[in-house]
């Protein structure tokens, strides 16, 4: 399977749906983070260049707070789309992700316990 | 005389079915009728009567005469071959072998029914004797003894021991075939079988009912009788006593539309249905009644007025037993007996 | 019986009714026949037993182009028929003097398994006695009541008459089955043993008509299976299997009409178990379309000729 | 027996070049009775049909079989065709081997095969067509609007008009429906009132049309040119004739508290109301669930000042039944609902509010009297931000696939008034594409862009955040720039998605129209039939049939009125001969068919029959043809097979079914 | 008849006048393809299919029948596939309880708009009737030689 279809499967996402309307861009709170904005993740995808999505800051910058999935009208859901492009290498570099256990010790009062979860969420499948 | 015991019948009924089509009565869903014989085939010869008779061995509820197909614009007939693969009928008793030659004077007699004599032609009748009558028997009234039916074979089955006796050439010759499954037989124990089996004739309620309203006379006294009027009315008009009767034998000729053609098949029909004989100008008989009063007077009256005397009512009882109203044929004879008393 | 018969004179000596529609005395006393008595006298040949099964109702659609009224006796599971024959305009209850006759259960000659059968008493009404003896040519035997039963009355609907003018007799209360285990039970099978079972079944049937032309239900002028004019005549038997369309068309022709009487399987020359054919629908229509009973009103609309917009979809409960 | 020709187009090459044409043509030669067969490239052409007459008159033929495209495109060409040359219409019969075989199949060899089954179940059925003559039925000539907008009033007064009587029936207590809730119009803007106002005068009193006002449909049956329709007219409380429309009811009325609708809830009114000032009829109902006489028995002080004793509580709903030729559906639209859409605040801040909200605030009959401010606090806004389809164009389960069509506009219309009558105000468009192809519509919207200085904004807003201090945050993105927008907004107006009335789901259903997904009534053709259901004599208008604005609503008004003149001008309709028929012989009496019978066609009489020489009265069905629609529902309930349907008769389907099994 | 790799069923479906077939007709002209195993039978309503025209198909050689109508509530003569669907609902029932194999009988509600839909259901349809083989359970003998 070719990378665009892996991103397809794993996401559910098809990307020929998004009309372009960048209310994903408009909700996302890492938006300014970002080098590729969530409105342009399915460009990539349509454009066969999945390589540079996944290579992109976004990729680690999306919190994966889902406002843009909630929201966007045409069932298109950027967050999925990004969280597959991450999947993708994590799959390719294999395990070293961040495991349950090792969380505890990074506890600390200022870390948002929402950024953890989230932080779980990207690197621990 | 040839005995066998019983439990080589089996061995017995392979060996006839080498080289013939075996046919005998065969429990199936819990009722019994000639059907084929296979290894597999639940048979019971100790069940005195089969639902229907054997009858539709030789004339089938339902045959194929012949197909027509279209052939490039053009049409194209074939005929149904005739039975040419002989065969045996095993257990037919006493009255159904009398029916037999009533169908005889019916479709052999001209024109003769091509199909039915082929039939007939290839096709040996091992007969049975009653052991225990019914109460619904009445054999004896049209001349059927049922202690020794007719046959080309005839068997008692006498406790665990079956009695045999070829009766014609084709008989003798099926004798041979089997060979040493036979072993010889004295027949003091079918002789006193015949006795036991005279005796309780003699005691069914049925077995000395009076003909002598009826013959070919009865053809022009009986058909006005206002008896018809009160016997018919709870006929349903249904099929079930032409159907079991071994020697109704009226049919129906249809068409059926094939993959390959027209197929031309005919099937018993019933004197009893409203469609019966049904022509372009409707029904000659448009009652209930008269059409009850046409399957009574055919047996008792119109038949024998054409056959020296001989009527097509055997006393199988099948009728008796089977109509759903429980109307029959005894009591419409006993009717007309008594209106003269 | 004795009751019926008195009742029955002096209502037809009254000029209230022209004639009686009961049973009639035959040769034995196990083959009772349905008769129309016009007179006094012949109603002392009148008889009502245990083997008075025949339902009487059907016979009421040619009574009613007699002149005058009729009495009839129609035992609790016939008036169902006589209701449904009503509603559909087939009969006519002005025409109709509606005795309702008690039950205790009717019997089947063909369930006692003796051969020769001469006599049976303990049949007789109303002292129906719990056990059947019975002589026959070759000895002297017995069988409960309930055992010598037809099946229906092993599942009866009930003492209650649901149309009548007058009631007369007592009934019994004869169910012990549940009336749709053995559909249950076929349900249940895998669909080879069910087409097994069934051609098995069928391949019985001689196409005598007896189930069509005694069911009250199939009270057609015409059947369609005897018309030409629908292309749909049937006569022949030639396959194992062929009577399938027969029967599956008069279950469904009959089906929310089909009062659950039962003469269907009675009068089978076959034994061919019938009333498993319409019990089936009975029961789907119960489960979807809520529970109906045929016969049991004038009013309530029947299942075929009535629909909810919510209905199960067709193939529901398959896999 | 029948002389059957086959006639096999080749529609070009859309049949011929997947079927083999001439195969079809060998093989319709071997069927029983056909004795004529031919292909040409295009049957229906006049050339084609000449070729047709020429057989029918050649090979006598008293029966013809086209194999051709659907019979729902050409089955009327060549039944008229078999018409003029002397076959009946009704023993020709169509062979669809274009959309049901050449167009779905590659293979060759597979399409022809299938079109030659096909054609034998066409050529099987027309050995059973029987001769059928089309009856004829009176048309009453009186149409029926339902809904008492624009719509509805253009096509009265059009039909009104042209000479025939017309209905209106609208469920509110005044037609003018929501034009009358609009402030101006684009692209003129042009006061909406002011142009409606005389079409509603004029409606009310031509002497064609009668308008029932707070009522509604409740049953309707019969067929085109005869429905008859039941109209309940709910009870009102005041009495018609005597109401002068003094208004001193609505002054005095003790009960003020219920949220006005005519203002989309934005203030309240009087349990006693007219819902605006120049409604028609100007008479004031009574809101029974307000009403403290009618919830308590006490008060009656509107009864007290009426002077004419107009006020009657003792009135109840009242149904009506009349007779029309025509129904034209014109129940037009609401906004959808906007609860699934929490991220825009609409419900928890009283500043974001729907474009139609916008029209009432902005009217100077609205609940601030035409003055722009904040209904939380009444400040006039500085910052006002518009948010571009919300809830169209969603192909989630929150809002609606298609575009709404209007809000551009309007939009655009709102942005240029607000910026003319207050230029201290900012506005802001959030849009995803601008829409605007009409005559002056994008002029429009440049003016709103060049002359006023509306500020749009590419991108769709993500978020509306209410902040403490009473303003709105608006998360927002601009795509052309590629960045994220946070914009403090005094107000943020909604283009919410329109949808059709939530009653003509029960409508429809009434009239047997279908209706698409999304509730909007479906056209008899997309393209060719757009004003007429495809139930006959039922017509569309406006935005029932799908999303319009106010002259596209007045154009298929008046083409929609059109076609019912069309229909009302005809004396007789020719009834369609497919209709249910019953044998005497066969019949029972038994009334199930009657049971199904969805137009009550069936009845029965009780009529001497001679059945083969027996002779007896008998009850049987008898169907009125002219009321028969010829469904079949009554044919399979007949279990003897005595009711059947002309033109699909048992035998014919059986045919039909054996042709293609064998 | 022997199941070869080269057996193809003979389908009949039957379809309502104003949406099913108009759904076919969409499915035809938007060039959605189905097998050609399927022969449309034009009905008015869906309720005008009897029971005895899918039996008689069977007998006669069919070895799946479909019957697709308007969807419920939008029957152009209002109520008919409200007793279509009764009367299927029964047939149906009654072919399982005899043991003739599920997936050779068939409703479905199919619009005018609904090419896609019809093409899918017939493919999906014939795909399950091949997948069983010949009919033989309802089959007449007489039909067969």
């Amino acid at each position: 399977m070719n990378k665009v279809e892996e991103i397809k499967t794993i996401s559910g996402v098809n990307p020929l749906k998004c009309m372009k309307c960048g209310k994903c861009s408009a909700s996302c709170p890492s938006f300014n983070e970002m080098d590729i904005k969530p409105h342009q993740f399915v460009t990539y995808v349509i454009n066969d260049d999945v390589e540079a999505l996944a290579n992109s800051k976004s990729a680690w910058k999306c919190l994966s707070c889902f406002a843009c999935i909630e929201r966007c009208p045409r069932d298109v859901k950027p967050g999925k789309v990004i969280d597959a492009a991450r999947q993708i290498l994590i799959r390719q570099r294999g395990q070293e992700g961040l495991s349950a256990d090792e969380i505890p010790a990074l506890l600390d009062e200022e870390t948002p316990q929402q950024l953890l979860m989230s932080a779980f969420r990207k690197y621990r499948r | 005389m040839y005995k066998i015991s019983k439990e080589n019948l089996n061995a017995l009924y392979a060996a006839i079915a080498g080289g013939n089509d075996l046919f005998l009565p065969v429990k199936n869903a819990g009722q019994t009728n000639f059907g084929l014989w296979t290894e597999s085939a639940d048979v019971d010869i100790d069940t005195l009567k089969t639902v229907k008779s054997a009858k539709d061995i030789f004339f089938p509820q339902s045959e194929s005469l012949y197909q027509v197909r279209r052939q490039d614009g053009k049409l194209e007939i074939q005929g149904e071959a005739l039975r040419e693969k002989p065969f045996v009928v095993f257990g037919i008793r006493g009255c159904d072998v009398k029916g037999m030659e009533v169908l005889d004077k019916v479709f052999l007699s001209d024109p003769v029914d091509g199909y039915y004599a082929a039939r007939r032609q290839m096709g040996t009748i091992v007969s049975l004797a009653c052991g225990r009558p019914e109460t619904s028997c009445f054999c004896k009234v049209f001349g059927v003894d049922c202690a020794e039916p007719a046959g080309d074979v005839v068997t008692w089955l006498v406790g665990d021991t079956l009695y045999w006796e070829a009766k014609t050439k084709k008989g003798e010759a099926l004798t041979e075939k089997l060979g040493n499954l036979l072993e010889k037989a004295d027949t003091a124990d079918v002789e006193k079988e015949k006795e036991k089996i005279h005796a309780i004739v003699e005691r069914l309620p049925y077995s000395n009912l009076s003909l002598e309203k009826w013959g070919a006379a009865a053809a022009d006294q009986n058909f006005d009788s206002p008896l018809w009027e009160q016997l018919y009315s709870p006929c349903l008009a249904c099929g079930t006593c032409t159907f079991v009767c071994p020697t109704c034998q009226c049919y129906d000729i249809k068409d059926y539309t094939t993959s390959s053609g027209v197929q031309r098949y005919r099937c018993w029909d019933s004197c009893m249905y409203s469609d019966f004989t049904m022509m372009a100008h409707g029904n000659n008989r448009t009652s209930q009644m008269q059409r009850f009063r046409q399957r009574f007077m055919h047996k008792l009256a119109y038949f024998p007025a054409n056959n020296n005397g001989m009527f097509s009512c055997v006393g199988c009882g099948r009728c008796v037993d089977k109509c759903p109203s429980h109307l029959n044929i005894v009591k419409v004879i006993k009717a007309f007996e008594k209106e003269g008393q | 019986m004795q009751e019926l018969i008195v009742r029955a004179k002096e209502l037809l000596e009254k000029g209230e009714v022209a004639r009686v529609l009961g049973w009639k005395k035959g040769e034995q006393e196990y083959d009772a026949e349905p008769a129309f008595f016009e007179t006094a006298e012949s109603l002392d040949n009148f008889v009502y037993n245990g083997f008075c099964g025949a339902n009487l109702s059907k016979y009421m659609i040619e009574a009613g182009k007699k002149e005058g009224k009729t009495l009839v006796f129609l035992k609790p599971c016939d008036s169902y028929s006589y209701n449904q024959l009503l509603r559909e305009h087939r009969v006519d209850r002005e025409k109709a003097y509606i005795i309702g006759v008690g039950c205790k259960g009717k019997l089947a000659i063909s369930k006692i398994p003796f051969d020769g059968i001469l006599k049976v008493s303990g049949a007789q009404y109303p002292d129906a006695q719990e056990i059947l003896t019975v002589e026959t040519l070759y000895g002297t035997e017995t069988i409960p009541y309930k055992d010598a039963m037809l099946e229906r009355c092993h599942v009866c609907k009930g003492k209650d008459h649901v149309v009548y003018d007058e009631l007369l007799g007592e009934s019994a209360d004869t169910v012990d089955a549940d009336r749709f285990a053995e559909v249950e039970r076929i349900e249940k099978m895998s669909p080879e043993e069910k087409f097994a079972y069934f051609q098995s079944e069928l391949s019985k049937c001689i196409r005598c008509n007896a189930c069509r032309n005694v069911c009250p239900a199939c009270s057609c002028r015409k059947c369609v299976f005897d018309s030409t004019a629908f292309d749909s005549e049937q006569k022949a038997n030639t396959t194992s299997f062929e009577e399938k369309m027969f029967h599956i068309i008069r279950a469904f022709h009959v089906a929310g009409r089909c009062t659950d009487c039962g003469e269907c399987s009675r009068v089978c020359p076959q034994g061919i178990p019938l009333h498993l054919f319409n019990r089936k629908f009975i029961k789907d229509i119960n489960a979807l379309y809520g529970e109906y009973q045929a016969g049991s009103d004038l009013e309530c609309p029947a299942p075929l000729t009535s629909f909810t917009t919510t209905d199960a979809e067709p193939g529901v409960g398959r896999g | 027996m029948r002389r059957i020709g086959v006639f096999v187009c080749h529609c070009g090459s859309n049949i011929a070049a997947t079927v083999d044409v001439k195969k079809v043509v060998e093989m319709a030669l071997q069927e029983q009775g056909v004795v004529h067969a031919e292909d040409y490239p295009y049957m229906c052409s006049e050339a084609g049909q000449v070729r047709i007459a020429e057989a029918i008159r050649e090979h006598q033929l008293t029966g013809m079989v086209v194999c051709s495209c659907s019979p729902r495109m050409h089955e009327a060409t060549f039944r008229k065709c078999a018409e003029r040359n002397g076959l009946n219409p009704y023993l020709v019969e169509i062979a669809n081997i274009r959309e049901h075989c050449s167009w779905i199949h590659k293979d060759m060899a597979e399409a022809t095969e299938k079109a030659v089954i096909l054609m034998r179940a066409a050529v099987a059925k027309v050995h059973l067509n029987a001769p059928l003559q089309a009856g004829e039925s009176a048309v009453t000539k009186r149409a029926l609007v339902i809904g008492g907008g624009i719509a509805g009033i253009q096509t009265a007064l059009d039909i009104a008009d042209a000479g025939y009587k017309v209905d209106i029936v609208e469920k509110e207590p005044s037609i003018g429906g929501r034009m009358s809730q609009l402030d101006k119009t684009f692209p003129t803007l042009d006061c909406s009132a002011c142009i409606l106002t005389p079409k509603m005068v004029e409606a009310a009193s031509h002497e064609n049309i009668t308008i029932h006002t707070w009522s509604e449909v409740e049953k309707v049956s019969g067929f085109v040119g005869n429905f008859t329709v039941d109209i309940r007219k709910k009870a009102r409380y005041v009495d018609m004739d005597k109401c002068t429309g003094c208004g001193v009811c609505q002054e005095k009325c003790p009960s003020k508290k219920s949220l006005n609708e005519f203002n989309r809830g934005l203030n309240t009114r009087s349990a006693i109301y007219t819902p605006f000032a120049q409604a028609i009829p100007n008479v004031p109902v009574i809101d029974a669930t307000a009403c403290i006489k009618l919830k308590t028995g006490k008060c009656g002080i509107c009864e007290k000042f009426c002077q004419v004793g107009a006020i009657n509580y003792a009135q109840t709903d009242e149904i009506i039944t009349e007779q029309y030729g025509a129904i034209v559906v014109a129940t037009g639209f609401d906004t959808i609902k906007l609860d699934k859409y929490g991220e825009y605040a609409y419900g928890h801040s009283k500043d974001v509010i729907t474009s139609l909200e916008l029209e009432r605030i902005m009217n100077a009959a609205g609940p601030t009297k035409g003055h722009l401010e904040r209904l939380s606090d009444g400040k006039a806004p500085k910052e006002i931000v518009f948010i571009q389809c919300v809830g169209s164009r969603c192909s989630d389960d929150r809002g609606k696939p298609y575009c709404s069509k209007i809000c551009c506009m309007y939009t655009a219309k709102h942005a240029m008034l607000i910026r003319d009558k207050y230029p201290d105000t900012n506005v802001t468009v959030f849009y995803i594409d601008v829409r605007t192809p009409g005559k002056n519509f994008d002029e429009f919207y440049r003016r709103a862009v060049e002359d006023y200085g509306v500020n749009y904004i590419k991108g769709q807003v993500g978020k509306v955040a209410p902040q403490p201090d009473g303003s709105l945050l608006v998360h927002g993105v601009d795509l052309l720039e590629n960045k994220q927008i946070l914009k403090k907004a005094d107000m943020v107006v909604l283009a919410t998605a329109i949808e059709p009335n939530a009653d003509v789901r029960k409508i429809a259903t009434m009239l047997t129209a279908s209706i698409d997904t999304n509730n909007f009534l479906t056209e008899a053709h997309p393209k060719l039939r757009p004003v007429e259901s495809p139930t006959a004599g039922v017509f569309l208008s406006g935005v029932c049939q799908g999303p319009k604005d106010i002259p596209e609503t007045v154009a298929q008004a008046g083409a929609a009125a059109v076609k019912v003149i069309g229909l009302l001008a005809k004396d007789k309709l020719k009834t369609n001969p497919c209709t249910a028929k019953a044998d005497e012989l066969r019949c029972n009496g038994c009334s199930q068919c009657a049971n199904v019978c969805p137009y009550g066609a069936i009845s029965y009489e009780t009529r001497l029959v001679n059945d083969h020489g027996i002779r007896e009265d008998r009850r049987i069905a008898v169907v009125n043809s002219a009321l028969c629609q010829g469904c079949g529902a009554c044919t399979v309930t007949c279990p003897s097979g005595a009711m059947d349907l002309q033109g699909f008769s048992n035998r014919q389907l059986i045919a039909e079914v054996d042709a293609i099994c064998r | 008849m022997p199941v070869t790799e080269n057996w193809k069923p003979t389908i009949v479906a039957f379809c309502c006048n104003w949406c099913s077939y108009a759904g076919a007709d969409l499915a035809g002209s938007s060039r959605l393809a189905y097998p050609a195993d399927v022969k449309i039978i034009k009905v008015p309503c869906s309720c005008r299919v009897n029971p005895m025209f899918i039996l008689r198909a069977f007998e006669k050689g069919a070895d799946g029948v479909i019957l697709c109508g308007c969807h419920p509530g939008d029957c152009h003569y209002s109520t008919g596939n409200y007793y279509a669907r009764r009367r299927m609902t029964l047939l149906f029932s009654m072919l399982d309880y005899l043991g003739v194999e599920e997936g050779r009988t068939r409703v479905e509600w199919v619009s005018a708009a609904e090419g896609v839909k019809f093409s899918e259901t017939m493919n999906s349809f014939v795909e399950k009737v091949r997948a069983l083989g010949p009919n033989v359970r309802l089959g007449d003998l007489r039909c067969k030689n």
